[in-house]
């Protein structure tokens, strides 16, 4: 093969390779508000925090160091701790009930099954509306005074007890009926995109196998919906985490602190004790347990593929 | 002057506040210019850190409510609260104002930030007469009447002792039992010494006793706001209960009469000293004149004798001078102005204490109230150490 | 041909469609259930309605599930107008306009940027993008109280704290980290040969944005907006630190309308005033519920 | 005739006026079909036309509107799939995603409790047919398409079903490992000897592997013959055109007679009927459509004798063994197959001759066969 | 050598020196190739192979890692896709779904700023050439496949520019469509003879459309030659094996001399290389592979002379047309087409032979042609 050498070297030459800065040059201006978002808000703000947490900042933010006192001082506070078991509690519940909620509803949404979308309406609106007005309702239905119990003993059986929100040892599962509540519907939505994902065929083939719906769910369906329960666990897992109004709105933390959760600690003692190193002690340790849930999926989600 | 916009924020939403506030906004406007009420509901826990982010985040309101004490510290530190020495050198306030501990609390650096409104006072407890008519109980003359009398409340279905949810609700009625209870000089050493060793003695053990007790008492009150339960013992649900003066306000907003239909102690009837808390108001640093102005308007309106009456009387609270007559003022009320004038008062924990400390003990008393199983003594452990690392 | 064996056969045994109960097992199962759920979920919100219709006198009474027995308005007609915070009597109706006021071009304006910020992910990566998508991720779960003092300070800097400006940049930074995933998981599902195709006709960023890639996301704008919608009326922390008492939305209404209690607490105004509160959203997912699972399906599952 | 003991037949699988539609929608409309013990029958049709939902049905993974059908004699209509005796292989596979191939294999018979020695038993015998062995540990993103293909298979392989059915299971794989597995599955059919119902678009894999072929349209089976009968004699102008590639050649005409002789007239053009076997007998004047596969087209040196025309080369498509020439002649376009070694220039002349023996012809309108 | 002013050249696309990675994995690998003005160009290969890419480098849709492209003698390799006069039909079409089809062809002129009755004339052109005068109010939801495709051809054309691109434009069609479509784009191709290149991995689009195909692997090209060349004398192996259907015939063996002449040795047997063109000269005892299409090894009838063997039918693919006979011969399977009409029964014995002027010879290690 003969090459024109004289064309490669004539024009190559003069032609350069433009700025890689420049190329695309819409697309990075017009991302300059993500840009600014993630750096300066996300980041900056992330670091902010973790920064002012070593000080010993009262009412305003002041760079007076402190070391690790904060930190000590968090994890000797026995409010904080009933928060985190709180949280873990409350975090391990959530997801099992929601996940499985969810799927369940979506499994029976997904019988071909008459009158769906007001099904799906029913389980779904309680997610248009906000946390405080769930928190709301809900305190009001598991009212011992005029909710659930006081009906149910109205008809008789009048030794019915059925208090969570006034009882330390299961408040946390008033509050719990209330998120379930709320949240469900989503994660129904979520799951019935997922089946509605799966290959008909494989639904087909187990059916020519002879095996039974519930094992064909249980063994094959689920685990070929991993990515969807992934996205619904990162959803659900951040929920958990920032989860405050609707404590706030249900039981303020109560009875005593029996129902605290890590971002209500952090809340009050910003602000109700007017101590910010210590409420920034507590949200640098509640960052660090969503960037140990959120790094790794964000990794496998966004940084394995690449696409050109 | 000109008239002009003054938003004044606070967290007075409760019936009695309310009217209060009122008076004060009546005054503020008969001067031309125009209160614009920001109230902000949900106690001070959530109003605060709403003012404080406007006032640091550069949109400050015209004036803004705070407890007496440490609460607007650093916020005059940093330059933001506006001085008001000048006005209160002209109006004399050093003299008109009593206790001078209330304008000692707006005093930073020798320079006057805040005007001292009422003054409250904790140690207050109040009892439904009806309850214990009904019981066929006499009304208790004090605390430990009232402990023997909360068994016959109990049978009848009553609930003693009337306790909302909210922690500071026990944490200061911890507070009203040592001062109580303890005495003065308890008081005193717990709170302003913040002595670690009597915090963990005997006589704070006798004071968590004591709580213990009223924990029993107050089994089945299912309310959250202080109110709420001020409400049971307005309606006799409920046999008493401990909280500040500005319970009264409730009481009369509900034609109740103080003697007829309830009945006050205070310093439950053991020991009767008070504490003198309170709200001010603080001026945020304006750049508007005119508004800078309005400032000044208002903070010689809440002074004004006139409007320290309507609204003390309507708040259920004290005067913060001593030269105004109070003849409209019912029993309970004269009884606090009483021991006012006798002197028989003492600081109260806001200005003692940081919030940083007051925020710990609600929790620690919080978890105490809420949960029987906390014995008296793992409680007054961790009580002691507290203490030992407040400021 | 035609055998006779299968002659014969046709008459014999079951031909056609398997007959099917109406009340079979399956179908007791699945619509028991269903019901069942159904009635959950149904419950607060007929708590709600049947409360909010009750005087007080018939709610001290007792039952929170008995049907009224006097319907009353007046709850609703007390939410709206006449319910006091402080020295403000005028119930909702003020929160109701400043929240569509406050709503309105904060969904618009973070629709647009998220939007923006999707197709550009999608379409024209560029170094680092992923890096500050990801940090913008992770930002999605940072609780908000966390970050209210660095928005402060952001916003004290830019001048626009307390103005309606500042409030819709801070709903399009904390509703830009979930609406940029849902529009570039959206985009990027979208075949990137039309992408192609554009660029090769010579349609430029914008060109290509609004001419071939907007037309076609009709679905993931109704998500957003849905999501939107009800995030922006929804919010409380927002609405109460970043606005002023006259521009309060109505969620900060309604929490003052709730917690300013005096004497007890007036259930039927409060669940009135929650009612009105979650009217606007309600209404839109009870329109739209169907698009937005459709949009949901499109871009938040992939895999 | 109200006998209900069913007699015994040659029969595998029966089909008898099977309808079926989604709402309104016809899909099946009143087929029967019967296939032999151990015959390999190839559905086959354009997509859309209903080859799926007809072997869905047979599965029982779809019910008919009407109608019934039989799997060894059995009435088997309402029958669930895994009762049938079937095993069926997916276009996609369907194989279980996150299971080894030896779980793929056996969790039907685990499921259906079979021991476990039997299911050893089982899956080595499957094993060594499809020649997996060394795949057993793996999951199926491990494996090639081909590989999974065997999969698929050996799943239905180790159920001992009577009837294997096949939906398009080549269709995702590229042309060389098709044409590959094409031949896999035909010897697999020669060891086995089950009947094999096989659903595809693809002519050439029904040409290669059926003993019978089904041709649909819209649901209706247009014929059901052996290939050779199917390519040489099509009985409509609608399976003519769908067999062969490239398509046959058509030309719209009318038959005239002329000294006893049939002649095809069009455009002034007369060709000599003189070869073909008439199903019926012709009548001159009858409009009619000439149908000639391009392989059946002589041109220059490849005329044996017979009438000769003259043509034009438009287009020449060379395809390696091959030469596709597009010639104009009287007005139609016509392929013609000629070695891959012989080239002609657009526009050159060729002589060409019909080899009638071979042609169809069909009524034009009703399209059938004469 | 430094001369600026550039040359004048036949050329109409020049590739230098492409290298293409995507992070650490490269995809193309130093590519040079030099496209005639007006000539017809495949890329022919199998999936994966960097066609795609390749041809997205020439469109300006993805940036080389190295190297330059030249159109029309311009350097290019930097310029927007719009200023390459490039024109480009992809594999899905991606026509814009909310346009008419008027619209979708003019919106890169609308972009441009043509001015509108320059549009129209442009439009009408274009409409005309490929007939679609009556679809240009409609949606691309409303047309069919091949309408599709020729509005996707449509929006290059009428752009006015040098160079085509295509992207496996008929890979997403029915067989039946895809033919059709392949002789029209063939036909435009000789009207407009503008430059073309052409994305497929089908070897009969490749064989008959392309003036040269240049057949890849793994990013790097094998072989650039007319079709002929590559069908009868592929460069290497990969090649040989590459193309044509079905596939080459390879046996592995070595070379021998017996007086004179050179024999191919394979499991004790032996064939004559009589009448084989060896590009370099043969030495005795090198392993080799020989290679024979199954259209160039004759069977019973067709053997004219030369060596003959025996061997065994094992499998018979009738194909309509052509029959595809699976022989065993020597422990090697090896395939033989011959005529449609004539079937063998497996087991049955057949006499072949090699046509070894048409065969291919490899060495056992390069696997490069000898
Ligand atoms: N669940 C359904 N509801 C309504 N129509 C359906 C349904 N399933 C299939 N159809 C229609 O029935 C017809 C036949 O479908 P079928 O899948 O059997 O075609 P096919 O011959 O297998 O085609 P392909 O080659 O594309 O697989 C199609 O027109 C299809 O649109
Ligand atoms: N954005 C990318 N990042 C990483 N690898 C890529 C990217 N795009 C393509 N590749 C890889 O480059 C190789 C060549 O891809 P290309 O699309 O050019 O193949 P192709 O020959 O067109 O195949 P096909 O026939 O399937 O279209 C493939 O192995 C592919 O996985
Ligand atoms: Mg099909
Ligand atoms: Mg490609």
């Amino acid at each position: 093969m003969t090459l024109p050498i004289s064309i490669s070297a004539a024009q190559g030459a003069q032609v350069k390779r433009p700025s890689r800065y420049l190329r695309n040059l819409n697309s990075k201006i017009a991302s300059i508000p993500m840009v600014l978002t993630a750096v300066v808000v996300f980041l900056g703000g992330t670091i902010w925090t973790i920064l002012y947490s070593f000080t010993n900042s009262r009412l305003l933010p002041r760079l007076s160091f402190v070391g690790i006192d904060q930190y000590e001082r968090l994890w000797s506070t026995a409010r904080w701790m009933v928060s985190i078991q709180n949280l873990a509690t409350y975090g391990i519940l959530s997801l099992i009930f929601s996940l499985t909620i969810g799927f369940l509803l979506a499994a029976l949404m997904d019988q071909k099954i008459r009158f769906e979308n007001t099904f799906r309406t029913i389980f779904l609106y309680p997610f248009a509306l906000s946390f405080i007005v769930t928190g709301l309702v809900w305190q009001w239905i598991l009212n011992p005074e005029f909710g659930v119990q006081a009906v149910v003993r109205s008809m008789g059986w009048t030794s019915f007890a059925f208090d969570p929100l006034y009882d330390s040892d299961i408040v946390i599962y008033g509050i719990l009926i209330a998120a379930l509540w709320q949240g469900t519907g989503l994660v129904m939505c979520l799951m019935l995109a997922g089946l509605r994902g799966i290959d008909e065929d494989i639904w087909k083939a187990s059916r020519v196998d002879g095996i039974p719906m519930w094992r064909t769910y249980i063994f094959i369906v689920i685990p070929m919906m991993r990515p969807v329960f992934v996205t619904t666990l990162v959803i659900i897992a951040s929920g958990i985490v920032r989860i405050y109004d609707l404590v706030v709105a249900q039981t303020s933390g109560g009875p005593g602190i029996a129902s605290d959760v890590p971002a209500k600690y952090v809340y009050d003692y910003m602000f109700f004790a007017q101590n910010l190193g210590q409420g920034f002690a507590a949200s640098t340790m509640m960052l660090l347990t969503v960037a140990i849930i959120v790094v790794p999926w964000a990794y496998l989600e966004f940084g394995g593929r690449k696409r050109g | 002057a000109q008239a002009t916009d003054l938003e004044v924020t606070h967290w007075w939403t409760s019936g009695g506040e309310a009217a209060a506030v009122g008076e004060f906004a009546k005054a503020f406007n008969a001067t031309g210019n125009k209160w614009v009420d920001g109230a902000i509901a949900g106690s001070g826990g959530t109003a605060r850190p709403i003012m404080i982010s406007r006032i640091t985040g550069g949109d400050p309101m015209g004036a803004t409510q705070f407890n007496h004490g440490r609460q607007a510290e650093e916020l005059v530190q940093e330059g933001l609260m506006r001085d008001f020495t000048d006005l209160a050198q002209q109006q004399k306030w050093a003299e008109i104002v009593k206790p001078t501990s209330l304008l000692k609390s707006c005093t930073f650096e020798g320079k006057i930030y805040c005007v001292p409104i009422n003054i409250h006072s904790w140690q207050w407890l109040w009892l439904s007469n009806e309850a214990f008519t009904k019981v066929g109980v006499a009304v208790p003359k004090n605390w430990d009447e009232f402990v023997a009398a909360a068994p016959a409340l109990q049978k009848a279905g009553l609930v003693p002792l009337a306790i909302g949810g909210q922690p500071w609700q026990v944490n200061n009625l911890f507070s009203v039992l040592v001062i109580s209870i303890g005495g003065k000089d308890l008081y005193q050493k717990v709170y302003a010494d913040k002595d670690a060793a009597v915090a963990g003695g005997p006589e704070i053990a006798k004071i968590f006793k004591a709580a213990d007790d009223a924990r029993r008492m107050s089994k089945g009150s299912n309310v959250q706001d202080w109110n709420q339960a001020t409400n049971m013992v307005i309606t006799g649900k409920a046999g008493g209960q401990i909280m500040g003066d500005w319970a009264q306000g409730e009481f009369q907003l509900a034609g109740k009469k103080a003697g007829v239909d309830y009945s006050c102690l205070p310093g439950l009837g053991l020991n009767e000293v008070l504490t003198t808390g309170g709200d001010a108001i603080y001026f945020p640093l304006l750049e508007d004149e005119a508004k800078s102005k309005a400032q000044e308007v208002l903070a010689s309106t809440l002074l004004d004798p006139k409007t320290q009456v309507a609204f003390n009387l309507k708040k259920g609270s004290l005067p913060v001078r001593g030269d105004v007559d109070l003849e409209a003022a019912n029993d309970c009320m004269r009884k606090g102005l009483d021991i006012l004038a006798k002197g028989n008062v003492t600081t109260s924990t806001d200005q003692l204490i940081s919030q940083d400390t007051q925020k710990q003990l609600e929790d620690l008393m919080a978890q105490f109230f809420a949960s029987p199983s906390m014995t008296p003594e793992a409680a007054q452990k961790r009580f002691a150490e507290v203490i030992a690392s407040a400021d | 041909m035609p055998n006779l064996a299968g002659a014969d056969r046709l008459s014999a045994g079951p031909q056609g469609k398997r007959p099917r109960k109406v009340l079979s097992g399956r179908n007791i199962m699945v619509y028991g259930a269903l019901t069942f759920a159904a009635i959950y979920y149904l419950l607060p919100l007929y708590v709600m309605v049947v409360t909010s219709l009750k005087g007080m006198p018939e709610i001290r009474m007792g039952n929170i599930f008995s049907p009224p027995m006097e319907i009353t308005f007046e709850p609703w007609a007390k939410a709206w107008a006449s319910a006091c915070t402080g020295l403000n009597c005028d119930g909702l109706s003020r929160g109701f306009w400043n929240s569509v006021k406050i709503m309105v071009p904060s969904v618009i304006v973070s629709i647009a940027i998220a939007s923006v910020n999707g197709y550009a992910l999608a379409n024209w990566k560029f170094k680092g993008a992923e890096l500050f998508f990801t940090i913008l991720i992770i930002g999605a779960f940072i609780p908000y109280q966390v970050m209210i003092y660095p928005i402060v300070i952001v916003l004290r800097e830019l001048g626009l704290y307390g103005t309606i400006y500042g409030l819709i940049l801070v709903h399009s930074i904390f509703g830009m980290p979930i609406l940029t995933l849902l529009f570039r998981n959206y985009f990027v599902s979208l075949p990137e040969e039309l992408f192609k195709a554009a660029r090769i006709d010579g349609a430029g960023f914008w060109q290509i944005y609004f001419r071939i890639m907007l037309p076609m996301s009709l679905p993931i704008f109704v998500v957003a907006m849905i999501l939107q919608v009800t995030g922006i009326w929804n919010d409380f922390l927002f609405g109460v630190v970043f606005t002023r008492p006259e521009t309060y939305p109505m969620t900060v209404q309604l929490n003052n309308i709730v917690n300013s209690v005096q004497g007890v607490k007036e259930y039927n105004v409060n669940m009135a005033a929650t009612l009105l509160t979650g009217a606007i959203p309600l209404i839109v997912y009870f329109v739209s519920g169907r698009l937005f699972v459709r949009g949901i399906a499109a871009g938040a599952v992939k895999g | 005739m109200h006998n209900t003991v069913p007699l015994r037949s040659q029969y595998s699988v029966s089909i008898r006026e099977l309808s079926l539609s989604f709402g309104a929608v016809k899909v099946l409309e009143n087929l029967n079909i019967d296939i032999h013990d151990g015959e390999f029958l190839v559905l086959l049709g354009s997509s859309g036309c209903g080859k799926s939902t007809l072997l869905n049905c047979i599965a029982g993974l779809l019910e008919p509107t009407e109608g019934q059908i039989f799997i060894k004699d059995k009435n088997v209509t309402w029958e669930e799939p895994k009762d049938r005796g079937i095993g069926m292989v997916f276009q996609s596979y369907a194989l279980y995603p996150q299971m080894t191939v030896e779980k793929n294999l056996s969790f039907g018979l685990r499921v259906a409790g079979v021991p476990k020695d039997e299911i050893d038993r089982r899956l080595t015998r499957a094993a060594g047919i499809l020649q997996i062995e060394p795949l057993m540990k793996r999951k199926p993103a491990e494996l090639s398409g081909g590989q999974r293909q065997r999969v698929a298979i050996g799943r239905a392989l180790v159920r001992d079903v009577d009837v294997f059915l096949f939906d398009e299971p080549l269709s995702n794989l590229d042309a060389k490992l098709r044409s590959e597995l094409r031949v896999e599955i035909k010897r697999l059919h020669q060891s086995l000897k089950n009947t094999m119902i096989y659903v595809t678009h693809d002519q050439i894999e029904a040409l290669t592997l059926a003993d019978r072929i089904a041709i649909m349209k819209s649901g209706v089976i247009q014929q059901l013959d052996d290939p050779v009968t199917i390519y040489n004699r099509p009985k409509n102008r609608f399976v003519a055109g769908f067999i062969g590639s490239p398509s046959m050649n058509f030309m719209q005409g009318v038959l005239a007679e002329e000294g006893g002789r049939f002649l095809f007239q069009t455009n002034g053009v007369s060709f000599s009927l003189e070869g073909y076997q008439a199903s019926e007998t012709l009548m001159p004047g009858r409009a009619v459509i000439l149908g000639a596969r391009p392989e059946h087209i002589k041109v220059d040196g490849d005329i044996v004798g017979g009438e000769v025309h003259e043509a034009i080369v438009d287009i020449e498509e060379p395809m390696g063994a091959d030469n596709l020439l597009w010639l104009k002649h009287a007005g139609h376009t016509m392929s013609v197959r000629i070695g891959g070694a012989r080239r002609y220039a657009p526009g050159s002349k060729v002589r060409l001759a019909f080899d009638m023996t071979m042609a169809s012809l069909f009524d034009a309108t009703t399209e059938e066969r004469i």
